[in-house]
């Protein structure tokens, strides 16, 4: 085991004068060390989860909402078939699949989309794939409820939209927060997938830091830590949010349990 | 004020209801009964239109639920309902849990709400929790506040289904007490229950259900006071009720 | 706008590079989804056992594995493991070994769940039956635990089946990796990935659909 | 040399009369793959013919051949823990690998180019400042392009490819403007593609670099017989036939030609066999 | 038969049991009666060992719970018990039900175990049902083939956790009537129940309890004939039981 292989420069292998040189901004014109590139490295991954996190988060509550509605309109009943055909596509092709689709095949059709960064469709691809799975638990959340609730906001006279707007999502939500837990991290988790397309995040950083130094162990050791931080760090700041909308008096058990 | 006439229901091939007719008349206390499965939470929720029929009309105050041209919130609006098994709001407190249809669906004001809904809530004798959470009552208080959330809406009838039997037996008491009240003030009801205590004590009328079809529908006197002249169903299940 | 050519996508090209890594990706499915649920069973019996020397090791395992990404633990078996125990590992035997060693984990959440699903009356009652803790797992809660737990199960191996896509990082040779040099060696990669798409849908939906028939079959008449 | 001598790959393959080589799946004309586990290519087919003199050496009549194939990050660990015992890609020779794995004879002499859209009009790395410049993950073009960068003050955006074929992808798609890598894998790449006329390799060489064969570093005995069955190889003057057959003529599986001209470097190191790391080119 | 002395039982902090001191002889109907939460199915499942307690002693037939050396499994499968959600084995078939702890358990062979179960089957009416799944009887079958199942280990008392309050008020009847006829043929039972009839026509003794301790305990005559001798707490929970 040998840290020392941070503070060595990525152009020359020699060690540098001080290993956040560049990132700080101490020596001028110093070389990047190693060190410098895995926190970059870690600054992509964790820019390419989180906003892969807000479009599945927004895209998984409103699908999984949509797969609920009662099939009593027409609109509902498309609207239910709409959501349907999202989760089934997007939940069936291995996210490694759906980062090349959106790279390399999307843009060759929609042109317009060759311009986007590739870390921003690293991020759709993510925020798709994962919101399917987001919508398979905000269903399972919101079908948990006892169906009287929804008879019970309906006998007062609420709409459908405003039945779910003041009884049946804020339950469905509080109850799905565990399963989200696991889901956003399987997100962080899932944008390892990112190098497969050049966005140069931890990955790819382990991948090709261990080329360069033959110093696996250490680069992969750095690497896995960052990962799990990450993603307890999700786990910290969902375990506040429950705590935060906890109901007085009011237990949730719950057995969901997520895949990755 | 509600009439029902020839309602059938379907669950795909299975039919629940069977032709059913009746009608509650204003201030009008109504108590049905029958065994489980029968289709009594049915029946009293296609009144509320909570649940569509394919047969039949029903009339609600004038309004005919079967045409489409009808306002189904409003109408629910008008018509209180508590459910057996409370279905308050769990992650609203007791207050919001009064006011958020009045506000939302009424459109009165934050204020006049909140004014309307604590009346009713005093008159349960529930005023002191009314910044709780419905999780932290004791079920025959939530079941008290669910009635004052259907009152506060100033329905022109209640519906009731099975209101006590979600409840310890210690409690029911004091929820039967709040529903004898309500009948002696004059509201009309119409409830699903098995307590024959109640019925005796304030129902009009007695509704006996029995595999989807209304098999009895007489006075409290004819149904308790004449038992001979009762179907063999309804006798051989006043029986088991009543012998517990 | 591009257009696509399909054309070379023939049979012949379908057994000479796509037959194997499909085969591939099928039996490291099957192993690791077997593996998988019978080390996942015992992890979950360690962290419901109560012992502190059981529970711990078994909870800091599966919590690793839980937030260390797939293709890193694939990475650390394969180059690193071989490394430190001074003995090679092939792809192959590696990629089954790190699936069941990483999916484990996941099953025994599922099993976990499974049992904890199971009234607790259930075991009340067998227990005042006088069955000890042996008989009442093996005769009462197990039975209706994993008859919970098919569905959940058979998902999981839908996913397991996806996640086969991420031994590209070792180099061993599965479904996705028979598309692609398909595509390289054909210079069609544009297609291939359309395919891949297709192929992985039709199986991935095909299963998904499998496992709702099974739900509706397994579950108990309570 | 002496078949008894302490070499555990000699041992291996003596014993379980199998032997493993590394190779490329898309490395084409180096080291790739034909389809269905059949491997070929100018490397492949010289370890095959050093696999033969060791055959005969050891006095085996057959001589099982595994295809190991391995890719750019995980070649070196692969030689180094045993599963491979002759990795016959496209592998650099340098210090720094040198340290962890053995290198065989160089026979092929590789410089790192430049390949663009024929219609782009560079000609020049000087002329990639601000444009996108592919390159693959896990290969030493990466660091070369970085110490490039610093050294002649040019300022370009590096995109990362998988592997070789995607960083190609990236270019034929428009996501790159330059794709920096070794000459032969170029022009491989370019002779595959749909329409080999839009791309050619320009500009300077950024950098010679040994490609050799990869065996285990502590097992000496077992490169001497290496390089001995190389020798042989050269001496019998078989290089220039396999040079036309790899470089320049039809090759499978789409009969497709690579056309690289034999370069003076390479054939300096045939006339001079030697083992020595890149370092040594590029200082002068 | 079963003598408790002094038991007190915390969850954490919280003191569900209170030095519960009582007996019961062989031969006797005790019912346990109590507001919801006062600790009577803990009470009774420290009897059947189902659940630790902390301090105090309970003796069943002789043998001391506490002791390290009882073997637990051995005594359980002399006490019958039968709970409020039935909790039959769901896979199972009724016929397995009844045999799965007699074979395991006793030892006994699976023709023994099958002729010994069905005729407590035939004894509470079901023996028709003998082939089909827990999930197709209603729930007072269900409660019965729980009773089945519970006697054909042969028990030497049966205790009860309020088995009639999960059952449609039409079916508490059919439950009530076998274990009425269980106590006419001098089983030892310990029930908690609310079904104040039942306690009339066939217990020895009532006890009630509060707030996990032991309030009152006493016979049957002087519980219900004697109310104004009973505590306050007790009072109260009698009539708004009865008033039902
Ligand atoms: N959503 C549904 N789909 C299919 N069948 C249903 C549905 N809801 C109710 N049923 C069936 O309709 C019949 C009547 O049900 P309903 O709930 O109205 O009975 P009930 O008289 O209220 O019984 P209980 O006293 O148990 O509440 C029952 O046989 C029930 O199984
Ligand atoms: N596992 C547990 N952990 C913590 N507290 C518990 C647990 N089980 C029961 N309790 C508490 O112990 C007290 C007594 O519970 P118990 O179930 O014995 O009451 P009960 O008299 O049977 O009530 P009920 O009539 O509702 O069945 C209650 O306040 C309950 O909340
Ligand atoms: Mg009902
Ligand atoms: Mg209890």
């Amino acid at each position: 085991m040998d840290l020392g292989i941070f503070c060595k420069s990525t152009l020359d292998g020699e060690v540098v004068d001080h290993c956040f040189s560049s990132l700080l901004g101490i020596g001028q014109n110093a070389d990047p060390s190693y060190l410098d590139w895995l926190m970059k490295a870690w600054g992509w991954t964790l820019a390419v989860a989180g906003l892969g996190l807000i479009i599945s988060l927004l895209l998984g509550a409103v699908m999984g909402t949509l797969r609920t509605l009662p099939a009593d309109t027409r609109l509902n009943r498309f609207l239910v078939r709409l959501s349907t055909t999202w989760v089934e596509l997007f939940r069936n092709i291995p996210i490694l699949v759906q980062v090349f689709l959106w790279y390399h095949v999307i843009p060759a059709f929609i042109l317009p989309l060759k311009a986007l960064p590739s870390y921003l469709l690293v991020s759709l691809a993510l925020g798709f794939f994962t919101s399917a799975r987001i919508a398979e638990q905000v269903r399972a959340g919101i079908q948990s409820l006892p169906s009287g609730q929804r008879a019970a906001a309906t006998a007062l006279g609420l709409n459908t939209f405003q039945s779910y707007r003041y009884v049946i999502l804020p339950m469905a939500l509080r109850i799905v927060i565990p399963p989200l837990t696991s889901e956003s991290m399987n997100l962080i988790k899932n944008s390892s997938v990112a190098f497969a397309v050049s966005v140069p995040e931890l990955t790819l950083f382990a991948m090709q830091a261990q080329e360069e130094t033959s110093h696996g162990v250490e680069i992969y050791l750095a690497v896995t830590i960052l990962y799990a931080l990450s993603a307890f760090a999700i786990n910290r700041a969902m375990a506040l949010i429950e705590k935060r909308s906890r109901i007085p008096g009011f237990i949730v058990s719950n057995n969901e349990v997520a895949a990755h | 004020m509600i009439e029902l006439k020839d309602v059938s229901k379907w669950y795909g091939d299975f039919q629940v209801l069977t032709d059913c007719t009746t009608r509650i008349n204003k201030g009008e206390v109504v108590v049905i009964c029958g065994p489980s499965g029968s289709g009594k939470s049915t029946l009293i929720k296609t009144v509320n239109a909570l649940e569509p029929f394919q047969k039949g009309e029903i009339t609600v105050d004038g309004i005919q639920l079967h045409d489409p041209k009808t306002n189904l919130p409003k109408l629910r609006a008008r018509v209180g309902m508590v459910f057996q098994h409370f279905e308050l709001f769990p992650h609203l407190s007791i207050t919001e849990n009064l006011t958020l249809a009045q506000i939302k669906v009424l459109g009165r004001s934050v204020d006049e709400a909140k004014t309307h809904g604590l009346k009713y809530l005093e008159r349960v004798g529930l005023i002191a929790q009314k910044d709780k959470f419905p999780g932290q009552l004791s079920g025959g208080q939530q079941q008290r506040v669910a009635i004052a959330r259907a009152l506060s809406m100033d329905p022109i009838v209640m519906l009731f289904d099975e209101p006590t039997s979600a409840l310890d037996p210690e409690m029911v008491g004091e929820v039967l007490d709040v529903m004898v009240k309500l009948a002696n003030e004059g509201m009309t009801m119409c409830c699903v229950t098995h307590e024959m205590g109640f019925a005796r004590k304030v129902s009009n009328r007695v509704i006996f259900m029995d595999q989807g079809r209304i098999i009895e529908d007489c006075t409290k006197e004819e149904f308790f006071g004449n038992p001979d002249a009762r179907s063999l169903r309804a006798k051989d299940f006043l029986s088991k009720i009543l012998a517990g | 706008m591009l257009s696509l050519d399909l054309s070379f996508y023939n049979w012949e090209l379908f057994t000479s590079y796509i037959l194997k890594g499909l085969l591939f990706s099928v039996q490291l499915t099957v192993i690791a989804t077997v593996g998988g649920i019978v080390f996942g069973t015992f992890l979950a019996l360690m962290r419901l056992s109560g012992k502190p020397s059981m529970v711990y090791p078994a909870t800091i395992y599966v919590n690793t594995m839980r937030s260390i990404p797939l293709v890193m633990v694939i990475l650390w078996f394969f180059l690193l493991i071989p490394m430190l125990i001074g003995r090679p590992i092939g792809a192959d035997l590696s990629a089954t070994i790190t699936f069941i060693a990483f999916e484990g984990a996941f099953f025994s959440e599922i099993v976990r769940a499974g049992i904890q699903s199971v009234p607790r009356g259930q075991g009340y009652a067998a227990e005042a039956l006088g069955m000890t803790y042996g008989q009442n797992m093996r005769f009462v809660v197990l039975p209706q635990a994993f008859r919970n737990m098919i569905p959940v199960f058979m998902t999981q191996t839908i996913i397991l089946f996806q996640d086969t896509s991420l031994v590209y990082a070792i180099g061993a040779y599965d479904l996705l990796k028979g598309f692609e040099i398909a595509g390289k060696n054909y210079g069609r990669p544009i297609e291939t990935y359309i395919l891949a798409a297709f192929t992985y849908f039709i199986i991935c939906f095909s299963l998904s659909k499998i496992v709702r028939r099974v739900q509706a079959k397994v579950a108990i008449i309570r | 040399i002496d078949a008894n001598a302490a070499s555990q790959t000699l041992d291996k393959i003596k014993s379980s009369g199998a032997v493993t080589m590394g190779v490329r799946e898309s490395s084409i004309p180096m080291s790739y793959t034909t389809g269905d586990s059949r491997f070929d290519g100018y490397h492949v087919e010289i370890c095959r013919m050093i696999l033969g003199d060791i055959k005969d050496k050891l006095g085996m009549s057959t001589l099982r051949i595994n295809y190991q194939p391995v890719t750019s990050q995980n070649r070196v660990p692969l030689v180094q823990n045993g599963t491979v015992d002759i990795e016959c890609g496209t592998t650099t020779n340098n210090v720094n690998r040198a340290k962890d794995v053995g290198f065989a004879y160089t026979l092929y002499v590789e410089e790192v180019r430049i390949a663009v859209k024929a219609n782009s009009g560079i000609t020049s790395i000087s002329q990639l400042a601000g444009k996108k410049v592919a390159t693959t993950t896990g290969t030493t073009s990466v660091q070369l392009l970085r110490k490039h960068e610093k050294a002649n003050g040019v300022n370009f955006e590096e995109v990362y490819g998988k592997d070789h074929a995607d960083s190609f992808l990236l270019l034929e798609s428009g996501r790159a403007d330059a794709f920096v890598m070794d000459g032969s894998i170029l022009a491989g790449n370019i002779a595959n593609s749909k329409n080999p006329k839009d791309y050619k390799i320009v500009g300077e060489v950024l950098s010679t670099e040994p490609i050799a064969i990869m065996v285990r570093k502590d097992d000496p005995e077992f490169k001497a017989a290496v390089d001995a069955a190389i020798t042989k190889i050269v001496a019998n003057g078989n290089m220039p036939k396999l040079w036309n057959k790899w470089f320049l003529s039809p090759i499978p599986p789409k009969n497709i030609v690579v056309g690289l001209a034999l370069s003076p470097a390479t054939k300096n190191a045939w006339a001079n066999l030697n083992d020595k790391p890149a370092e040594d080119y590029n200082k002068k």
